[in-house]
């Protein structure tokens, strides 16, 4: 972290960055927020540890019209997020002073406090430098411990791969979190019956509350105003008041990110009742790798978007009935 | 055709582009091809103007089925636009097929100006295949039932 | 027949390779070195496959006369990769005999004295498992 | 003070569900939230706290006002029934009760809102002290006692029992209606219940945002908060979504809105967030024009404009909600912390 | 609020004989915004149209639906009609009740219920039209041909001659193209250059023709009608006015290293240069990276030489700023590089040449006038072998996946024409395919075999093992006779796969037209509009659009040509109003639209926009109405709603869906 910050002040101090995008201190061990800095005194609060899973390449959007340049810290999987927005031209690159920072998984508070670890004191383990094996939290009830991979947000658990897809420097090491596969869960639905398929999406979606932390917290969703809050498709309906609008807006919106969204999970993370809304957006994934050839957005900034191409050989809609 | 359900009587809307399908329509009809009068035809310049917001509305409003009928690949008017069409109608149907929705309440068939026969084939059979799903009750709105 | 077809599916699927891309530009039977030894030369064994006929390529001398030196992969137009066919083909016997298929037995029967060397090294590499 | 042993739980939920709609925490796909309870439900009283506030329960996320039917060229309007069936909203915890409080202030002031009214006359809150704090908690900040909660009924959660104490007319009426499954507590349970109350009052003690001081956020520190030039570094992480509207015990916020389904038009009330951009929109555009307004109305509501109107009553209750959902770890405690830190500098 | 009329029409009993047509009327009038109803027997009579009108007029109508046929059949005569009477002849819409309803539903009560369900669509429909007023363009009436090749030429012949100005811009110092490098041409063997150097002259010569040599288009803007284009003329070195073309500078010019971009190579030029002796013009270029003056400073040669005093060594790339209505076209091809085919030696050995290089070599004024020898010995063969599809029908990255066309032919007549003037040099020919599909084709090639010996041989050639001796052993092998075959010869020649010019890609990039994976540039449609791109006013001419022959060419050029008269010869283009808008609030400028659109109608702009008192510059999308043809493929790749379709916008189409599930 003191690399981090170093190399922060260096660069303001050269004048090559006119802010830091980074995470400062929360006022509890896992709660570090998104925040700029400006100046060598500012970053007094930086921190950046296992608690840092923000996807900060949103912030950049807001960034790029800002004066100057912003030094920004992102995981591996944060940078694929910034080239699809690049490639939209949703940010500037110019603007943008890219650090690659190691990552070795980001955790998920949601995942310790469902192990029964409440009164939450302070946490050991979770800093970059730390080995991350073993979380040890010292709480108001007593000291409990955490595999630090049981913490871990589902994201990691299936991470795309440590490597930076664009930066201007790197820092930090990365450690492998992979170990698991990253279509299973989508797979098990797909191998549901209709019945069983409705019944498990209409559990999860009761619990939407239309609050749209899935759609503010994506890179994808990075639209000045969201169909669904305009009215030009007469859709501006605000509430859940039946169940079928969180399926149209679920639906819709995965679908607005297909072959755009990077898989970053930033939606599950967010969400406040725990919805894996990430496995909408890997079945467009999956069905997109095994229908169009594997595609990963925002590995590159050039490649023809699948939804934006098409071959004569393509496959035609019957094909949903007919797969196994 | 089996049409036991004697109360049902299903809502389908039939996208259809300018050129081809609906052509293909109108050939039916003059043609005196029978389809039930429960499918309705909109009418759109290209199958690729199809938003898949328009399906998900017809459902929504009480629409048992949606087919979506345009130009065979390689012979769209405009070139290109049913490729896109395709891909997108097959990402839709499979998210649809994903969250439980019966297969086969959704359909995208290719009809050319000259196959007023395949179009009331096509209608026939899928507003077969619709009074054998019955009633749209996954993705309706519950406020257009009653 | 039906074991014909499973068969000729199986060599397909060892092999990667899809017959149905050639073009019959013999460009492989033009390209070999052990052509002349051949019972069924490089380019027939792309057609015996979409004829489903693969008993005959199982027993035909061809298999055993093939250097792997995979020319007719590289100059294949059509990425049909006949080389690779043979040695599916070569994969099924080998499967079919079990754990090895040279038993240190059977080698001397089979010694040509013609052929080089380094064939027997290499398919020792490549067949002892 | 009577008691209930917790094996006999649903025996009482059954029996209240007789006669009154039942709502408790219910666990639904891994979330606890307040749910009409049935058989099948999965109740939980274990989770400290529920992701929704129990808020919907007199305040719905959406409800019908009325509804205009077209037939021809003629419309009737029929507008929706208010609430007449007695309900009980089982497991609340002392911040929410508060939370009512809060709602009451606006809902039941002239002019009243009778769909409020007429829920808060039916329903019955039968709350539960809080058993295990969580360090998100800070309702002592707003005076309001985790262990002994305003309600028509106080709960407690002691070892293999439940204590039981009406506290007001509906509560002595639900007491009486469930009386056959209650026994009445001996000196030890009441002891008990003392014993539970200290040791909540211990823990809320050692809690972190203990120290959060609100001294100078009142009715009348408006332009002071208002001007300061920190929500500008505050509200920079901020997403703009709902989340902490939407969890909030006390956001009262709406929206009112048309359904077209055929030849019905429904209109309903939904809730809404003044941190959407599109809150408050009118004809000419939106009076907050920026995520730092939209995110300084909203403390500025809690801290500021609301106990300007409400005797110095904070539209906060300390639940933590906000502190635990917020995607981009903003809460209103940090809020709070900044004013203090900036103090003298200003 | 609209004031809608709706108008049923019986169509005699076509329509009242299914349909129970005066309850339609009367349904109609509870639905929202209709003020009128009436039924006629036929609407789409004088009488009908009269009503129409006379409604339109006396209620103020802002809209109307007619229930009737097919708009395919009657929607232009109801607009007409509409407009006559003052209406916005968008404020149109049909309920066909005839082809989709009465004329296949038997039950009149069913029948009757779903034209009402038509009729309410429609209704819901016009309730959210808007005025649309068809655009209008002015067109220059003026062609640009990119490309001085036989397709250029013969495009910018048949345009000059029906009255219209055309520039030719051609890259090289001469026009003529490829096929003034060809010596004989298939299957009637006359000289190419004998058919060609006229219509080169012709072009030169017409006065509505001017040709821009050694010249680039650098920039393209505008659309259909109207485009500006930038022609960079290239430093010459040489005054065009001046030079009375004597050839003098070339015979003094001390540098003649260069090698030949005409001769392919094989033999040199001077620094100083026309292509041919038949260049048109008759101008030199200056090889700058060539000349000693430019390169040292000194010589200068030329110019003393030169009695006109054309010599300009100081001249300068100079920008021509042109108008044009229309655009073919026409960049022809190149061969394919063989750097990825070792196994044909070519690179190796001198004596394996491709097609094109012994078009040179039979060439009298090639680099051995026109005796076939050897290029490495110069000693004359006696044995040649042809190798045919070398880097054609290729599913790897080495070659071309499509078949080069003309290669068949081209090698039947080097065979026929080599065995014709030296009847002792064997020649053979492994082929795949002999392909012939043409006039008189197959007869060729026939006579190659029967009358003049060549000797074919089915199956591709392995590889090409130059010997020690200087002699080549071709390995191939006979499928017919199920042998490998080892020859020696003394020249191989490739069929090498030919390639649309490199440089298509930058202008079909300028040009907004779109290129398929191979860079051939896509025509509107592959069947019905094959010499136009979906990119409106740009024309397609020659191999730059698929392989093709001369004949092919010329016929084609000439489509093109027409296709551009017929452009040119309208004052005024009226656009279809039905095309999408963007609205700059709502655009993100993440170019998703941008990509699927087939016309390259869209483009991004920065504007200055004002979102409810935020005002900043916004990268934001702009559609060109007179390129959109209003698919609306955008409309859909758009995730905000920014863009939207006149006349088949988001809304319209959802409250017909409304209307139809209600």
């Amino acid at each position: 972290m003191q690399e981090l910050i170093n190399r922060a002040k260096e660069l303001l101090a050269d004048g090559t960055v006119a802010r830091v995008l980074g995470y400062k201190a929360g006022d509890l061990p896992y709660n570090p927020e998104p925040a700029y800095f400006e100046s060598a005194e500012e970053l007094k609060d930086f921190v950046y540890n296992g608690f840092c899973g923000a996807n900060l390449s949103k912030y950049m959007i807001e960034a790029s019209k800002l004066e100057g340049k912003t030094m920004v810290f992102l995981k591996p999987c944060d940078t694929y997020s910034f080239n699809q927005l690049l490639k939209e031209h949703r940010v500037d690159r110019d603007k943008a002073y890219i650090v690659g920072v190691g990552c070795k998984g980001k955790l998920d508070i949601e995942k310790v406090k469902k192990q029964g670890i409440k009164g939450i004191q302070s946490i050991k383990g979770a800093d970059i430098t730390d080995d991350a094996q073993i979380l040890t939290i010292q709480t108001i009830y007593g000291e409990k411990t955490c595999s630090y991979g049981d913490a871990m947000l589902e994201r990691c658990h299936v991470c795309k791969g440590k490597e930076h897809r664009i930066f201007d420097e790197q820092i930090g090491e990365s450690k492998e979190t992979k170990d698991a596969e990253r279509f299973a869960e989508v797979e098990r639905i797909e191998a549901m019956s209709p019945e069983e398929k409705f019944a498990y999406f209409r559990s999860e979606l009761s619990k939407c509350i239309r609050c749209n932390a899935c759609r503010n917290a994506c890179p994808a969703c990075s639209c000045r105003k969201c169909v669904f809050d305009s009215n030009k498709f007469d859709s501006s309906q605000k509430a859940n008041v039946d169940s079928f609008e969180e399926k149209m807006f679920h639906i819709i919106r995965a679908f607005h990110v297909a072959g755009r969204c990077t898989d970053c999970g930033e939606c599950s993370r967010v969400c406040p009742q725990g919805i894996p809304l990430h496995l909408f957006n890997r079945k467009f994934i999956k069905d997109i790798d095994e229908l169009y050839g594997e595609y990963q957005a925002g590995a590159d900034t050039d490649s023809t978007a699948p939804l934006t191409d098409y071959t004569f050989e393509d496959a035609e809609p019957s094909i949903v009935g007919k797969r196994g | 055709m089996s049409l036991e359900n004697k109360e049902f009587k299903p809502k389908i809307v039939a996208f259809c582009c300018n050129w081809c399908s609906y052509a293909g329509a109108d050939l039916a009809g003059s043609s005196r091809l029978t389809y039930p009068a429960d499918v309705k035809i909109i009418r759109v310049p290209c199958s690729c103007r199809v938003n898949p917001m328009f399906i998900l509305r017809a459902f929504e409003k009480g629409a048992d089925g949606v087919i979506m009928c345009g130009c065979h690949p390689g012979d769209c008017h405009y070139s290109t636009g049913n490729y896109y069409a395709r891909r997108r109608m097959t990402l839709l149907f499979s998210m649809l097929d994903y969250i439980g929705v019966e297969n086969g309440r959704t359909r995208v068939e290719w009809v050319s100006a000259a196959e007023g026969v395949k179009f009331s084939e096509t209608m026939n059979s899928f507003v077969e295949k619709i009074y054998s799903l019955g009633e749209n009750v996954r993705l309706g709105d519950l406020r257009c039932k009653s | 027949m039906g074991s014909e077809k499973k068969q000729a599916e199986m060599m397909k699927e060892i092999s990667g390779v899809n017959p149905l891309k050639c073009m019959k530009c013999g460009k492989c039977s033009a390209t070999c070195p052990s052509y002349n030894e051949m019972d069924i030369k490089p380019h027939q064994f792309v057609s015996y496959v979409i004829n489903e006929d693969i008993e005959s390529l199982v027993n035909s001398k061809s298999l055993w006369k093939c250097l792997s030196c995979f020319a007719c992969v590289e100059r294949c137009p059509r990425d049909v990769k006949p080389g690779k066919l043979i040695d599916a083909a070569r994969q099924m016997v080998v499967r079919q005999k079990g754990q090895d298929y040279l038993l240190a037995d059977e080698i001397p029967e089979l010694l040509d004295p013609e052929l080089p060397q380094q064939l027997l090294v290499s398919a020792f590499r490549r067949y002892r498992r | 003070m009577y008691k209930i042993a917790k094996e006999n739980l649903s025996a009482l939920f059954q029996l209240i569900a007789e006669t009154r709609e039942l709502y408790l925490p219910v666990k639904t796909a891994g979330q606890t939230n307040f749910a009409a309870w049935s058989k099948d439900a999965e109740v939980d009283l274990d989770t400290l706290k529920t992701v929704k506030s129990a808020k919907d329960a007199f305040f719905p996320q959406s409800e019908g006002l009325y509804t205009v039917k077209k037939e021809g060229k003629k419309m009737s309007i029929e507008p929706e029934r208010l609430k007449e069936q007695e309900f009980v909203v089982f497991g609340m915890k002392a911040c929410d009760v508060r939370g009512m409080e809060v709602l009451d202030n606006v809902f039941l002031s002239e002019p009243v809102d009778t769909f409020y009214e007429a829920r808060r006359a039916h329903g019955t809150i039968v709350a539960m002290a809080c058993h295990e704090p969580e360090e998100t908690c800070f309702c002592k900040v707003f005076g309001v006692d985790a262990a002994s909660p305003a309600s028509d009924v106080a709960v407690w959660n002691v070892g293999e029992a439940l204590y039981w104490k009406a506290q007001s007319e509906k509560g002595e009426a639900l007491t009486e209606a469930v009386k056959e499954l209650l026994t009445e507590a001996d000196e030890d349970g009441a002891a008990a219940v003392e014993a539970e109350k200290d040791a909540i009052h211990k823990i809320v003690e050692k809690l972190p945002y203990m120290s959060l001081s609100l001294e100078g956020w009142n009715g009348d520190a408006l332009s002071e908060k208002f001007d300061s030039p920190v929500w500008e570094e505050l509200y920079k992480p901020c997403l703009a979504c709902g989340t902490c509207t939407f969890v909030c015990p006390t956001c009262q916020c709406y929206d009112i809105k048309d359904y077209t389904a055929g030849n019905t038009v429904s209109r309903y009330r939904c809730w809404d967030s003044c941190m959407y951009s599109d809150f408050t929109m009118m004809a000419h555009g939106n009076n907050r024009t920026s995520q730092m307004q939209r995110f300084r109305q909203r403390f500025m509501h809690k801290l500021v404009y609301y106990p300007a109107n409400n005797d110095g009553m904070y539209s906060c209750t300390g639940c933590g909600r906000c502190v635990e959902k917020c995607p981009s770890a903003l809460n209103i405690v940090k809020v709070v912390k900044a004013f203090q830190n900036q103090g003298g500098e200003k | 609020m609209q004031r809608i009329g709706v108008f049923v029409c019986h169509c005699g009993s076509n329509i009242a004989g299914a349909v129970d047509v005066s309850k339609v009327a009367e349904m109609a009038l509870m639905e929202p915004g209709v003020v009128h109803a009436e039924d006629y027997q036929y609407m789409c009579s004088e009488a009908g149209q009269a009503k129409i009108a006379a409604a339109i007029l006396e209620k103020s109508l802002t809209g109307i639906v007619v229930c009737s046929c097919s708009p395919r059949m009657h929607e232009a005569t109801f607009r007409k009609a509409a407009e006559r009477a003052g209406l916005n002849p968008y404020m149109v819409e049909i309920a066909n009740i005839r082809e989709h309803c009465s004329w296949i539903h038997k039950d009149m009560e069913e029948a009757t219920k779903k034209a009402v369900i038509l009729m309410r669509a429609a209704v819901a429909k016009v309730n959210l039209n808007t005025p649309l007023q068809a655009g209008e363009s002015r067109v220059t009436k003026r062609a640009l041909v990119i490309g001085g090749g036989i397709a250029g030429i013969q495009t910018a012949l048949d345009i000059a001659d029906a009255g219209y100005e055309v520039d030719i811009v051609e890259k090289t110092p001469s026009i003529g193209g490829r096929m003034s490098q060809l010596d004989k041409t298939f299957p009637t063997l006359d000289c190419s250059a004998c058919i060609l150097t006229p219509k080169m002259v012709e072009a030169a010569a017409h006065d509505k023709i001017k040709i821009y040599t050694y010249s680039e288009v650098e920039k393209v803007s505008g659309f259909v009608g109207d485009f500006t284009v930038d022609i960079r003329k290239k430093a010459r070195s040489v005054d065009m006015n001046k030079c009375t073309g004597c050839g003098v500078c070339q015979e003094k010019c001390p540098s003649k290293k260069a090698p030949s971009e005409f001769n392919r190579g094989l033999n040199t030029r001077s620094a100083i240069y026309t292509p041919f002796a038949q260049a048109i013009p008759n101008v030199p270029v200056i090889d700058r990276e060539a000349c000693i003056k430019f390169k040292t400073g000194k010589c200068g040669i030329c110019s003393k030489v030169c009695q006109a005093g054309a010599i300009d060594y100081e001249q300068k790339d100079e920008i021509v700023t042109e108008k044009y209505g229309a655009i073919v076209v026409a960049t022809g091809f190149d061969t394919i590089q063989l750097d990825k085919y070792d196994e044909y030696a070519y690179g190796q050995s001198k004596d394996v040449i491709t097609s094109l290089e012994l078009e040179r070599v039979m060439n009298a004024a090639g680099p051995t006038h026109g005796h076939l020898e050897r290029l490495s010995d110069g000693k004359a063969p006696k044995e040649i072998v042809f190798i045919q599809c070398v880097g054609s029908r290729c599913a790897d990255d080495r070659g071309k996946p499509y078949c080069s066309k003309i290669c068949c032919m081209y090698t039947a007549k080097h065979a026929m024409l080599i065995r014709d003037k030296y009847p002792d040099v064997n020649v053979t020919v492994f082929y795949i395919d002999v392909r012939t599909p043409g006039k008189n084709f197959d007869e060729f090639y026939r006579r190659a075999v029967e009358q003049y010996g060549v000797n074919y041989i089915k199956g591709q050639v392995g590889k090409v093992i130059p010997k020690p001796d200087g002699k080549l052993l071709v390995q191939g092998s006979d499928l017919l006779d199920n042998r490998q075959i080892l020859k020696e010869a003394d020249m191989v020649v490739l069929a090498t796969a030919i390639e649309p010019n490199p440089d298509v890609r930058k202008i079909a990039t300028m040009l907004t037209a779109s290129i398929d994976t191979n860079n051939f540039l896509t025509e509107a449609h592959a069947k019905l509009r094959p010499v136009e791109s979906p990119t409106a006013g740009i024309f397609l001419s020659g191999v730059c659009q698929g392989p093709k022959d001369i004949p092919e060419t010329v016929a084609q050029a000439g489509a093109a040509a027409v296709k551009a008269i017929g452009l040119l010869a309208k004052d005024k283009l009226m656009t279809n109003p039905c095309t999408a808008q963007a609205d700059v609030l709502l655009c993100n400028g993440c170019s998703t639209c941008e990509n699927v659109c087939p016309y390259g109608a869209i483009t991004y702009e920065d504007k200055e926009v004002n979102d409810h008192g935020i005002r900043e510059t916004r990268r934001v999308a702009v559609v060109n109405n007179a390129l959109c043809q209003g698919c609306g493929a955008c409309t859909v790749a758009c995730p905000s709603g920014a863009m939207d379709l006149q006349g088949f916008s988001n809304r319209q189409i959802i409250a017909e869906v409304d209307a139809i599930c209600r």
